[in-house]
């Protein structure tokens, strides 16, 4: 089972650019996301970040788009509740007709972009490794990355464990949906134990002590490209105010 | 169930990392005492921590489409205790947002509370409680990942009401508007969580897999 | 012709084309094997035939009639088709053999006493009737295949798709599980398997579908495609080992294999 | 004897036993196939050669030194005997290739500048050098098997044992990888490895252990070994195809096998 983002993180056009450039382009843009007023602030960090991904790391528009739509959609149940005032009438209209609504909307589109340029140009191992030298504790890193490896196996395994129940016609219907979802977690369970215990065998084998070294293989950051994004970010910001 | 990305308010955004920052240090400060005794746990934990991002994966298709699935994190409460679970959450909240674009970073700490502090808490004192009340075993299975789900539901209700104020009503008022709407999703999930974790402790049972805390 | 596929074709996100205009018919009491390398596609292939895939274009026909993917279609059409995959702990949820076995029966609406003579035939014609009430994560490897296995064919279906079987097992398990697979396709099953394993498609199928590129590159009399160098080479396979020692007739052959497996 | 196995005994927590006083010798530069049925012990065989098992009763010995088991014994037998399990995935941890690889080397204590010369030599070794940079979840089932042999390689160990490298492979994938594992041999490593195929066990060994019950109960050069019908029978073996057919030399067999896979 591939996840979208992933895939696009291993292959896209940014794959090889040091982790910190996009890690500084892409934070950068969410802080601004969230500091600056979301008109015009966030609509100019929404437009940079979809400019962005587009042009730049040339992520397929479609995927795109569907990245962007899920949460979305979210972020617009919840913003509905904003649209509306509660009082002894009931609901109602919000005294001012949705704008703060409209605002969050706004600016959650702007964040949400912005943390899909880093996700679907990063893969997540790069950016645990860098939060590693921002010190973050060995065992924790060793951990997520850990979890990392398992997650796809745990991903593939569901999968199939899903298919062979559709198979005998679990799944159809609400009652069944329940059952087979309790199986497979259940089936899951002691699988992903056992994988743990088989790959603490595997790992023995080359002198596992239980902490897990690795060489670096994290590229550098040019100085010229990070001053070029930092540059990008403060004028973003100066014209935020200044139409503001 | 996750507030997305962008969603709060910086100030409350900072606010809530600030208040659960404290759990998931402890946490963490837990997991290390065991990884010194253990070192090994690591790999135990690794895959804890991804068996609960897969099930998050898993869809149950529900009246809205996808939804947040907590029962990993009340499996886990009372697997490991709800003090791990507060660092195994965040990993899973974390990977949720850089993976699948659920959740969020700014908002990981509001998401941190309610899913892997309030939740897990709360599922495990539901726990406890029936274990010592004697509750009988799938009662207390329900209630617990049933609860465990609510007090997800209900955190984030308030986390929403607090950045967000009704103009007339306040907090209150906003807080019925955000429970009120999600509670179309959240309470036919939280049962159907409920069910599953039964059919879950069930099956293991019936392999004889030790359920901490459960009477044989 | 019991199945049919015509003009499959499929990609998995990302665009990896996986089948492209694939076709394939399989006669009902054949024994088919889908034979290709690995990565080739062959699962992608089974996991159509019983519709849990959904090509981008082309169908999957039953009896000459087009399947829909409604959950009524899919219904009925998983009923007719059943499905074993490679792995058997993929497919073994329940705590012991027969109420895993069951699961298949249960969700068919079938009642209790129905549910229990299927799941004694299922598990007396795979010859594990005596696991009925084992801890299925007590069994061997080759056990839980065969449970896996009975697992679908409770259901009764008209045809068994099966991914690998042989894969994993020693000597004596796969010549067990043939065995078991032998009596079923006596019995009338139709058999569909995929194996990269020329000597396994040469012995067990008399259908054969050469599969490669995401289409099937030569379908036929399981002798007559086993013989073709070129079309096997275009797999990176090469013909069986029996054949190439100069053993020239199928019959010869069966004889041959029979000695060594004695079992049919 | 660069390994040594003498009176091993051991038994699974349960009480089932794996060994019973088995002994085991391999010659330096030789490769050894220990041959025997599913569920036979011969995994557990292999765990007791790197020491990741401890025996009840007997010992294993490096170069006629019986060896411990504490950590710095450890550590110095793990750094002469590699291992490499059946299943890839029970060995990949990191999340790109040769981060993966330089795990050993990095626990063997070497330097920076070591570890890479290491890592790249071994994925050299296994022609996969190409793979490097990519992350090990989205590699095929061979290519991981490699990944998880260069793992071991890059510790440079004088012994490899391999728990049955050639399953789930392919025709093309096997080819490949006993190419890779010939060079190895050819090289002068000596490898152990596990299999339940007889055929494997003529082809590419030079010695043979037949594994039942918990005992070698036959061990010697491959082509005796493996004509020996009466043990073989008592694995639930039978003698290898090539040999049936009347191939009655090894050289012969090999002839025809090499013209087969074409690689050597």
């Amino acid at each position: 089972m591939s996840l979208t983002i992933d895939r696009l993180s291993q292959a896209g056009r940014w794959r090889k650019r040091a982790p910190m450039e996009k890690a500084a382009l892409a934070l950068g843009l969410l802080a601004l996301a969230l500091v600056l007023p979301p008109w015009p602030g966030g609509a100019l960090v929404l437009g940079a970040a979809w400019g962005l991904a587009l042009g730049g790391a040339r992520i397929p528009p479609g995927d795109w788009l569907r990245l962007n739509a899920v949460p979305l959609g979210f972020v617009l149940t919840g913003a509905a509740a904003l649209a509306v005032d509660v009082d002894a009438q009931g609901l109602h209209l919000a005294a001012d007709q949705g704008r703060r609504a409209a605002l969050v909307v706004l600016r959650a589109a702007a964040a949400v972009s912005a943390l899909l340029l880093l996700a679907a140009t990063t893969p997540a191992p790069d950016l645990v490794r860098g939060l590693r030298r921002l010190g973050l504790p060995a065992e924790i890193a060793e951990i997520m990355l850990l979890t990392w490896h398992f997650l796809f196996l745990l991903l593939d395994q569901a999968a199939a464990i899903r298919t062979a129940q559709e198979a005998r016609l679990g799944w159809f219907g609400p009652r069944r949906q329940v059952r087979s979802l309790g199986l497979l977690i259940a089936q899951l369970l002691p699988r992903a134990m056992d994988r743990a215990r088989r790959l603490e065998v595997g790992l023995a084998a080359r002198g596992f002590d239980g902490s897990l070294p690795m060489i670096s293989t994290a590229r550098p950051a040019s100085r010229p490209v990070l001053a070029l994004i930092l540059g990008g970010q403060s004028a973003l910001a100066g014209v935020s105010l200044w139409l503001g | 169930m996750h507030i997305m990305e962008g969603f709060l308010p910086a100030g409350h955004a900072i606010a809530w990392t600030c208040i659960s920052a404290p759990f998931v240090v402890l946490g963490a400060r837990g997991l290390k005492r065991i990884l010194a005794e253990r070192p090994e746990a690591r790999l135990d934990i690794a895959a804890s921590a991804g068996f609960t991002f897969v099930l998050s994966a898993l869809k149950l298709p529900s009246v809205t489409g996808s939804c947040s699935h907590p029962t990993g994190t009340a499996l886990g409460a009372v697997q490991f205790g709800p003090g791990i679970m507060a660092v195994i959450g965040t990993i899973v909240l974390l990977f949720q947002g850089l993976l699948l674009a659920h959740g969020g970073l700014s908002t990981m700490g509001a998401n941190v509370f309610s899913m892997a502090i309030a939740g897990p808490w709360v599922a495990y004192g539901v726990w406890r409680l029936a274990g010592r009340l004697g509750v009988p075993f799938a009662v207390a299975v329900f209630l617990a990942a049933f609860l465990g789900d609510l007090a997800t539901y209900v955190t984030t209700s308030v986390q929403l009401a607090l950045a967000f104020p009704d103009a007339e009503s306040g907090f209150g008022g906003a807080f019925a508007k955000f429970a009120g709407i999600f509670a179309v999703t959240q309470l036919p999930l939280a049962v159907a969580e409920g069910l599953v974790t039964v059919v879950v402790m069930n099956a293991l049972k019936g392999r004889r897999i030790r359920v901490e805390g459960a009477k044989a | 012709m019991i199945v049919e596929a015509r003009g499959l074709s499929y990609a998995y996100p990302g665009g990896v084309p996986a089948l492209s205009g694939l076709d394939l018919a399989v006669e009902r009491g054949r024994r088919l094997a889908v034979l290709g390398p690995n990565g080739a596609g062959k699962t992608t292939l089974l996991l159509h035939l019983n519709g849990t895939l959904k090509p981008a274009a082309g169908s999957v026909l039953l009896d000459g009639t087009a399947m829909g993917y409604s959950r009524a279609a899919l219904t009925g059409w998983r009923k007719r088709v059943g499905l074993v995959l490679q792995e058997p702990d993929d497919q073994l949820f329940a705590a012991n053999v027969a109420e895993d076995v069951s699961f298949g029966p249960l969700n068919l609406g079938l009642g209790e006493a129905e549910t229990r003579r299927r799941v004694d035939a299922a598990l007396d014609a795979l010859g594990i009737l005596d696991l009925a009430d084992r801890a299925t994560h007590m069994l061997s490897f080759g056990q839980k295949k065969r449970v896996a296995i009975a697992g679908a064919l409770a259901m009764e279906p008209e045809v068994l798709l099966l991914d690998e079987p042989l894969a994993g097992l020693d000597h004596q398990g796969g010549k067990r599980l043939l065995a078991a697979l032998d009596r079923l396709a006596r019995a009338g099953t139709t058999l569909v398997f995929t194996t990269h394993e020329v000597d396994l498609a040469y012995e067990f199928a008399d259908r054969v579908a050469l599969f490669q590129g995401g289409r099937v590159i030569a379908q036929g009399e399981a002798a007559a495609v086993l013989a073709d160098r070129a079309s096997l080479a275009a797999c990176g396979l090469e013909p069986p080992l029996l054949l190439e020692l100069g053993v020239r007739t199928r019959d010869e052959a069966l004889a041959l294999m029979a000695a060594r497996r004695k079992v049919y």
